[in-house]
């Protein structure tokens, strides 16, 4: 039995099985195990401004995985997510300062974002470029396109408080970026996991053929997973924005790395039709709490590229010993 | 086969021009030659030192690094794996061959000690690959990223500079045969030629691409899947080394910047090449133009002076377009 | 004096803001003198820089300018140029076997600037100097602002202590990650210093995203080539200082070095750029804004004395 | 090359050619095989028999070396091997044509030849002239009309099928193993198979024969092996079966009438009607019409465009010209959504290609195209979807251990009744099937026809692509012929004869 997607080895009834199922066990594990080991080096790493920055950090890149989650496992990938973020954040912030609203600016970053995305989706299903090499072709346009658009960052001239408080506000003891994190996760593993969009997608990363065959549209539910993540991006931009308090078009370097090493590192397959957001959830925990420890830890930060990456092999070699053991 | 039958049947006879026609229009080679002409003769018409002896010899120069780097990853995706651990790779395999000439004087030890690392590395991801079954793509980003950040550990983030200053090392991404031919292109070349009659001729060439092609069958025709793919990985390491060397000897030292984002550059150019990611399919011909249209592309834009931002966008776009064509070419005929 | 008709430049990272103004003062000084300035943009690719600087020998550039990516990766470049005979002026950073080089003394520039902190910190912060460095040990450039800051600083406030060495990576971003988990490790500082705006800035926005006042704190960034720096002094109360360098002044000085160069005069082997720290309003000085717009004020800019000699270079970090 | 291996190897054209004894292999959930001895002379055609799901492909998956076996011993002249992957089986001369198509879809037919040793010539290179001279000699002595050139993957799935099997002469065997090699061989492709293996015969070769087709087990086989639920019935020789033992045998129980002739479906309204259909590759003005509760059968030789008319009415592939309604409204062309909203569903011929989600689970597989009808607001009603699989599980006698089981691990029958339930899970007004019954045992096949019978009285449109006669005339109510992408023939089912019909294919 290796089926770890949706409903395979879930056991019902634990509240635990509802959550997760064995695949996401070894992650559980090192996550765990990572927590423990960094507090009891460094009892700041708990502690309440800490918890919170670790928190902010997965948010931004949570909110892009979710989409990207379900992007891979329509069997597409997006490398354009980083670059794309930047140019939000100055789309969003140069609409705020010239009208004053920030509803006008969040829909602009939106409208943006989601544009990218829909280029990118007519880009691999109607012209049937390969996605991999299609979204770096996205990137390297964005890139050059930020800085046509803007040569220096966006300030800030508007001032609107509504604004910083996207990144820096609370909800009770929640930052506001948490809590849009928690909200796009919940939707997007119910829709995944419970509504037929969500199978249909499996579905055409498992067999476009076979999936249009029984009569879905297997294009279109893939130009709707492009647009998904693009919007994504756009909120994920503008949190940025706000979190910077300017638009920036340096930001987003090798965010794309970040989300695609989280969503692959939560169990996602690349050829599609494998995967789920709690692997993803897990995914991004593991690589921001591992960032994170090794600077309370501080320890030299050439390590945050080296660990992350031993861990995310390590991690995948973990799950494929587990599965064996599960399979006999 | 019975003797009888061997003398009576020669070679089936030529296909009608019509179907050779076809089959030639089949090959992704042929469109990417055309966009490759295209572009040449675009800017060599937009600029008037683009088509010159010296600026061509030097694009192919260029362009050597990325197709050296180019045949190993693309002979892993042919395998039906991916390999993107060589953007820190080229930049790792310096500091041995720096550091070795250094204490040696020796380019041969240097160059050994470089290839060691090259080998290690390969064999590293091809067993984690290929024998504990990893997927690959977790497997090189893995590799990347802890490659890059051994290098910032190591030099503390600075450069090493070459202090053998041996001439044959300065050559070698430096000198030029007949004082016009870079070396590094001269290498790349006899490198791409022998890999092409590598798997095209050889059996082990045509066990990458059956593995690739379909791993199942290719195990039940009595292949070793792992060992194949294993092997892969191994060419694609030592490649990057060769590559990672003729970089260090045009940088005089041993960067630890170098190479960041080449593996974007690699895997691009393969793509575009018509070598696909799922395995099986391309040919090193088609990776090698895929290589030369991008190069030319940066470096005629750069003779029209155009700005970076634009040359990031049309590069983008071409990229998308040539394989737009690619895919539409494929689909018609 | 003979004039050359076209100056070839390879800089390294085009779209970031002090290099687009280091071009600007490259076209503007060339205008003058009549002298065409083609740039191509190694975009922080160190094989790509050295793949332009043969396109421009090839192209048949009179005298060629380069910014390294990374100044130990150029040296067989220089090698090549020596051999083509083709004239070459460095920026940034020294080279084994360059004629000429045009640059600012970065740790020069955060050594004033660590001075100028540290008489703040008396004044207004009770002597008390606790630093968190948003650095960037990738680059010698950055990594000697850090050293001459603190250098400065020391001048100043005997006492005062690095808190937190940071990698901000030079990005916004970035540096706003790293700093949040520092001040989560750590809050007890009362200086931020950038490298760079970027730096600086993600800093002071990982300081405001904590929930911390700006009461009692002082931000120092580096480099004054944009508009972000104005609007932080303008509407930050802790963003006081600013160590300008002036990129338009170095390009500027670049082309007449690069003149020179050409007609085989005589040059020094390290034509000093100035930096000054700028306080409080001080920026007016050098710059005017007018919208989205900065115009430089030459005058004031050409008023800044420069150094003969930097007290420190990357050199000296090898040691 | 066989002869004077053969020769050289002993000669005696008898004997015990591998002998398995006790094998037992188990899956998680499934005992595929349990105690099962099968012994092949040297020089006979010994046929393996059984239901879907017997247990035949994984037994011949231990004798490939594909599969180890939990228990038993296996000897090949005398001793014991271990055959612990497929270069030991093929070593030791077996050679196997698999139930799935195991060629290299890029690589060229003479390529795929020679896959397993490429024939190297002087410093190691490949031989190509003598590959292809080799393999255009070999398709010549066994009369196979294919271009060694032609690239594998363009080929039609039943000339890939003889492929695979020339593949298995050109090299030294001495057992050759044949999982279902007709299931999508034309009669005369058939007819040409036989001849091979005759000469293998001759050879000494062992031959392992697996099919579901009776006909063909009293026409070629010596012996005949039966398993059911991986447990050894019987062996004997094929002069003591008759049709109904065998079945029996395979079954435990009997089947009367193969192919119910429930007569006269009663004819509805027209469900079907296309008109001047043509396409870029082959079809050439193609109208039709089927109403409702009909059986219209399409019989053609190989490549005489079924295939792409099937795929072509339902939407999947684009169209030139023409007009397709379903129940009087227009389908729009190559859009499979409108087409099955509109009732119209095929069930394809190419499973691995266009049928299974392979990575997925049987119960994901078979509710995909009625998932819409499991959903309340696009929100999945779990249960009642696994009500309705676990309902058509046991109505089709699917096996496997759960619902959850990937799909990929059942045979390659319960394959196929999987995706024949998503269409009829899903209720539609026409259903196209094609060649429906490949690779189904004779219960599921009775059964599937039973179904389909069931359903055209009920008031569904069937059209129905089949390359077998029986079926053709057993089912159909009118059967209309194809040749070179056009309709040369349309035939009553009283009108129908074999002669009839084939010459109409051949026109
Ligand atoms: N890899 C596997 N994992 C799990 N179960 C398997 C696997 N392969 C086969 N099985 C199961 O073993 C049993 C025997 O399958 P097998 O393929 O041998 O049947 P078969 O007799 O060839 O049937 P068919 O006539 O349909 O081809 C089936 O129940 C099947 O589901
Ligand atoms: N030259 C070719 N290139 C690609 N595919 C081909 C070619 N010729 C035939 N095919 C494929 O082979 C199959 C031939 O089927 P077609 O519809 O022509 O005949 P059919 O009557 O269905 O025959 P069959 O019994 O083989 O299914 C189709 O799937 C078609 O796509
Ligand atoms: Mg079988
Ligand atoms: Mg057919």
């Amino acid at each position: 039995m290796t089926s770890e997607s949706l409903s395979s080895t879930r056991k019902p009834g634990t509240a635990f099985g509802l959550f997760a199922d064995r695949s996401q066990i070894v992650l559980i594990g090192i996550l765990a195990a990572l927590c423990i080991a960094i507090s009891l080096a460094a009892p700041q790493f708990y502690s309440e401004a800490n918890v919170i920055a670790i928190l902010r950090q997965c948010a931004l890149v949570l909110i892009v995985a979710a989409g990207m989650t379900m992007l891979l496992i329509c069997g597409e990938v997006d490398l354009s997510v980083g670059a794309s973020l930047a140019f939000v954040g100055c789309i969003g912030m140069d609409v705020i300062n010239r009208t004053g609203s920030l509803t006008l600016g969040v829909l602009a970053a939106l409208a943006f974002a989601g544009t990218v995305g829909l280029f990118n989706g007519i880009v691999a299903t109607r012209l049937r470029v390969n996605s991999l090499i299609g979204t770096i072709a996205t990137m390297m346009m964005l890139q050059g396109g930020v800085f046509l658009y803007t040569r220096e960052a966006v300030q800030n001239h508007h001032h609107l408080p509504s604004f910083t408080g996207l990144g820096a506000g609370y909800i009770g003891p929640l930052p506001i970026p948490v809590i849009i994190a928690a909200i796009v996760f919940v939707v997007a593993f119910v829709a995944l996991r419970y509504t037929t969009f969500g199978r249909y997608l499996y579905a055409v990363g498992a067999s476009e053929n076979a999936a249009r065959l029984s009569g879905l549209r297997a294009e279109r539910l893939k130009l709707i997973a492009f647009v998904v993540t693009g919007l994504l991006v756009g909120v994920a931009g503008m949190i940025l924005a706000s979190l910077m308090n300017a638009g920036q078009p340096t930001a987003g370097r090798g965010f794309e790395l970040t989300v695609i090493a989280a969503v692959i590192l939560g169990g996602t397959s690349l050829s599609g039709g494998r995967g789920t957001l709690i692997g993803t959830l897990l995914g991004v925990l593991v690589l921001k709490v591992i960032d994170n420890g090794i600077i309370i830890l501080r320890w030299n930060q050439d390590l945050q590229m080296v660990v992350p990456g031993i861990v995310i092999i390590l991690a995948t070699w973990l799950d494929i010993v587990r599965r064996r053991a599960d399979a006999r | 086969m019975p003797q009888s039958l061997d003398a009576a049947h020669p070679v089936p006879p030529p296909a009608p021009a019509a179907a050779m026609l076809k089959a030639l229009f089949r090959r992704s080679e042929i469109p990417l030659l055309i966009s490759l002409l295209v572009v040449i003769a675009f800017f060599s018409i937009a600029s008037d030192t683009f088509l010159t002896t010296r600026n061509i010899a030097n694009v192919l120069g260029q362009s050597a690094l990325a197709m050296t780097a180019g045949i190993g990853v693309a002979i892993v995706f042919i395998s039906g794996e991916v390999d993107v651990s060589v953007g820190s790779l080229v930049a790792a395999v310096a500091i041995p061959l720096i550091v070795v000439m250094n204490a040696t004087e020796s380019l041969f030890l240097g160059i050994a000690a470089a290839l060691a690392l090259g080998l290690v590395v390969g064999a590293v991801n091809g067993y984690l690959s290929a024998y504990l079954g990893i997927n690959s793509l977790i497997v090189t980003l893995g590799t990347l990223f802890i490659l890059r950040g051994g290098v910032y550990l190591y030099t503390g983030q600075t450069a090493i500079p070459d202090e053998a200053m041996l001439e044959s090392f300065f050559q070698i991404g430096n000198g030029r045969l007949l004082g016009l031919l870079p070396y590094p292109a001269l290498i790349a070349f006899v490198l791409l030629l022998a890999f092409a009659y590598v798997m095209r001729h050889r059996p082990f060439g045509r066990q990458v691409y059956a593995v690739g092609g379909n791993p199942e069958v290719a195990r039940l025709a009595g292949y070793s899947v792992k060992r194949v793919k294993f092997a892969c990985f191994i060419i694609s390491g030592l490649l990057a080394t060769v590559a990672g060397i003729m970089l260090a000897s045009r940088l005089g030292s041993a960067v630890h910047v170098a190479g960041l984002g080449f593996e974007f550059q690699v895997v691009a150019a393969v793509v575009l090449g018509g070598v696909s990611l799922s395995g099986g399919i391309g040919s090193l011909f088609g990776m090698a133009l895929g290589v030369l249209i991008l190069s030319f592309l940066s470096n005629g834009l750069g003779m029209l002076a155009l700005a970076t931002e634009w040359q990031l966008v049309v590069t983008g776009g071409i990229i998308i377009a040539a394989v737009a064509f690619d895919e539409f070419k494929r689909r018609r005929i | 004096q003979n004039t050359p008709k076209k100056i070839g430049y390879v800089v390294n990272y085009a779209t970031h803001e002090w290099y687009q103004n280091v071009i600007k003062g490259m076209r503007d000084r060339g205008q003058q003198l009549g002298i065409e300035i083609e740039v191509k943009d190694a975009n922080l690719d160190v094989a790509k820089q050295v793949s332009f600087a043969e396109d421009f020998m090839a192209q048949g550039v009179d005298v060629l300018i380069i910014t390294p990516v990374n100044e130990e990766g150029v040296a067989p470049l220089i090698r090549r140029a020596k051999a083509d005979n083709m004239p070459l002026v460095l920026e940034g950073n020294p080279v084994k076997g360059m004629t000429t080089m045009v640059a600012i003394c970065d740790y020069d520039t955060g050594y004033h600037a660590g001075v100028a902190a540290g008489k703040y910190a008396k004044e207004h912060l009770g002597g008390t100097a606790k630093v968190m460095n948003v650095g960037l040990p990738l680059l010698s450039a950055t990594v000697l602002r850090s050293q001459g800051f603190m250098d400065g600083i020391k001048t100043e406030i005997a006492d005062a202590t690095m808190v937190h060495d940071l990698d901000g990576g030079g990005n916004p971003d970035r540096a706003l990650e790293v700093s949040s988990a520092a001040l989560a490790q750590n809050a007890d500082i009362n200086i931020i210093y950038g490298i760079n705006d970027n730096s600086s800035l993600g800093g002071l926005q990982a300081w405001k995203a904590a929930g911390k006042s700006q009461d009692g704190l002082l931000v120092v960034g580096t480099g004054g080539e944009g508009l972000a720096f104005i609007n932080a002094m303008q509407n930050e109360p802790s963003y006081k200082i600013e160590a300008a360098m002036f990129p338009e002044k170095v390009g500027f000085t670049a082309v007449d070095a690069a003149v020179k160069v050409f007609n085989g005069e005589e040059v020094p082997e390290h034509i000093v750029s100035p930096t000054a720290p700028m306080l409080g309003e001080d920026w007016k000085k050098f710059y005017s804004v007018e919208g989205t717009t900065r115009s430089v004020n030459w005058d004031g800019i050409n008023g800044v004395q420069a150094p003969d000699k930097c007290m420190k270079t990357a050199a000296d970090l090898k040691q | 090359m066989h002869a004077e291996l053969v020769q050289e190897r002993g000669g005696a054209h008898t004997g015990a050619a591998i002998e398995m004894h006790g094998i037992g292999k188990r899956f998680p959930g499934v005992i595929a095989l349990e105690e099962v001895d099968l012994v092949l002379a040297r020089g006979k055609v010994h046929a393996l028999m059984g239901e879907n799901g017997a247990g035949k492909s994984t037994l011949i998956k231990i004798m490939a070396g594909v599969y180890g076996r939990d228990a038993g011993s296996i000897n090949i002249g005398g001793r014991e091997v271990a055959l612990r992957n497929p270069r030991e089986a093929l070593a030791e001369g077996i050679k196997v044509v698999f139930q799935e198509i195991a060629l290299i879809s890029e690589f060229t037919v003479a390529e795929n030849i020679f896959l397993e040793r490429h024939p190297v010539g002087r410093a190691g290179s490949i031989d190509w002239k003598k590959i292809r001279a080799e393999s255009a000699a070999l398709f010549e002595r066994i009369g196979f009309d294919v271009d060694p050139a032609a690239r594998t993957g363009d080929l039609p799935v039943s000339q890939q099928q003889m492929v695979e099997i020339a593949r298995a002469l050109a090299h030294e065997a001495r057992i050759v193993v044949m999982d279902e090699p007709t299931s999508s061989l034309t009669p005369n492709e058939v007819a040409l198979l036989f001849k091979v293996i005759r000469r293998l015969t001759d050879l000494g070769i062992a031959v392992l024969y697996v099919t579901h087709k009776l006909d063909e087990v009293f026409e070629i086989a010596d012996t005949v092996t039966v398993l059911r639920d991986g447990r050894h019935i019987s062996t004997r020789p094929i002069g003591e079966h008759t049709h109904d033992t065998l079945i029996q045998d395979m079954i435990g129980r009997r089947i009367d009438n193969l192919f119910p002739r429930s007569r006269g479906h009663a004819k509805g309204d027209i469900a079907l009607s296309v008109k001047g259909v043509s396409t870029d590759a082959k079809l050439d003005d193609v109208s039709f019409e089927v109403r409702a509760g009909e059986v219209l059968g399409f019989f053609g030789l190989m490549g005489a465009g079924r295939t792409e008319l099937a795929k072509a009415i339902v939407g999947f592939d684009p169209i030139r010209a023409g007009t397709i309604e379903v129940a009087g409204r227009p389908l729009k062309p190559h859009d499979t959504r409108t087409g099955a909203g509109l009732g119209i569903g095929l069930l394809t011929e190419d499973r691995k290609g266009e049928g299974l989600m392979l990575e997925l689970s049987v119960q994901q597989n078979m509710s995909l195209a009625a998932l819409g009808a499991f959903s309340r607001a696009g929100f999945v009603d779990e249960t009642r979807e696994k009500a309705a699989v676990q309902g058509f599980v046991d109505r089709f006698r699917v096996r496997t251990p759960s619902l959850n089981q990937l799909i990929k691990n059942l045979s390659g029958g319960n394959q196929q009744k999987v995706l024949l339930a998503r269409w009829l899970m899903r209720g539609l007004k026409v259903i196209v099937v094609d060649e429906p019954t490949r690779g189904i045992d004779v219960g599921a096949k009775s059964e599937i026809f039973a179904l389909l019978d069931r359903l055209a009285n009920e008031g569904l449109a069937v059209v129905m692509m089949t390359s077998e006669m029986p079926e053709l005339l057993g089912l159909s109510d009118r059967i209309a012929v194809m040749a070179e992408g056009r309709i040369t023939a349309v035939f009553d089912r009283d009108a129908a004869t074999q002669e009839n019909i084939l010459n109409a294919a051949i026109a």
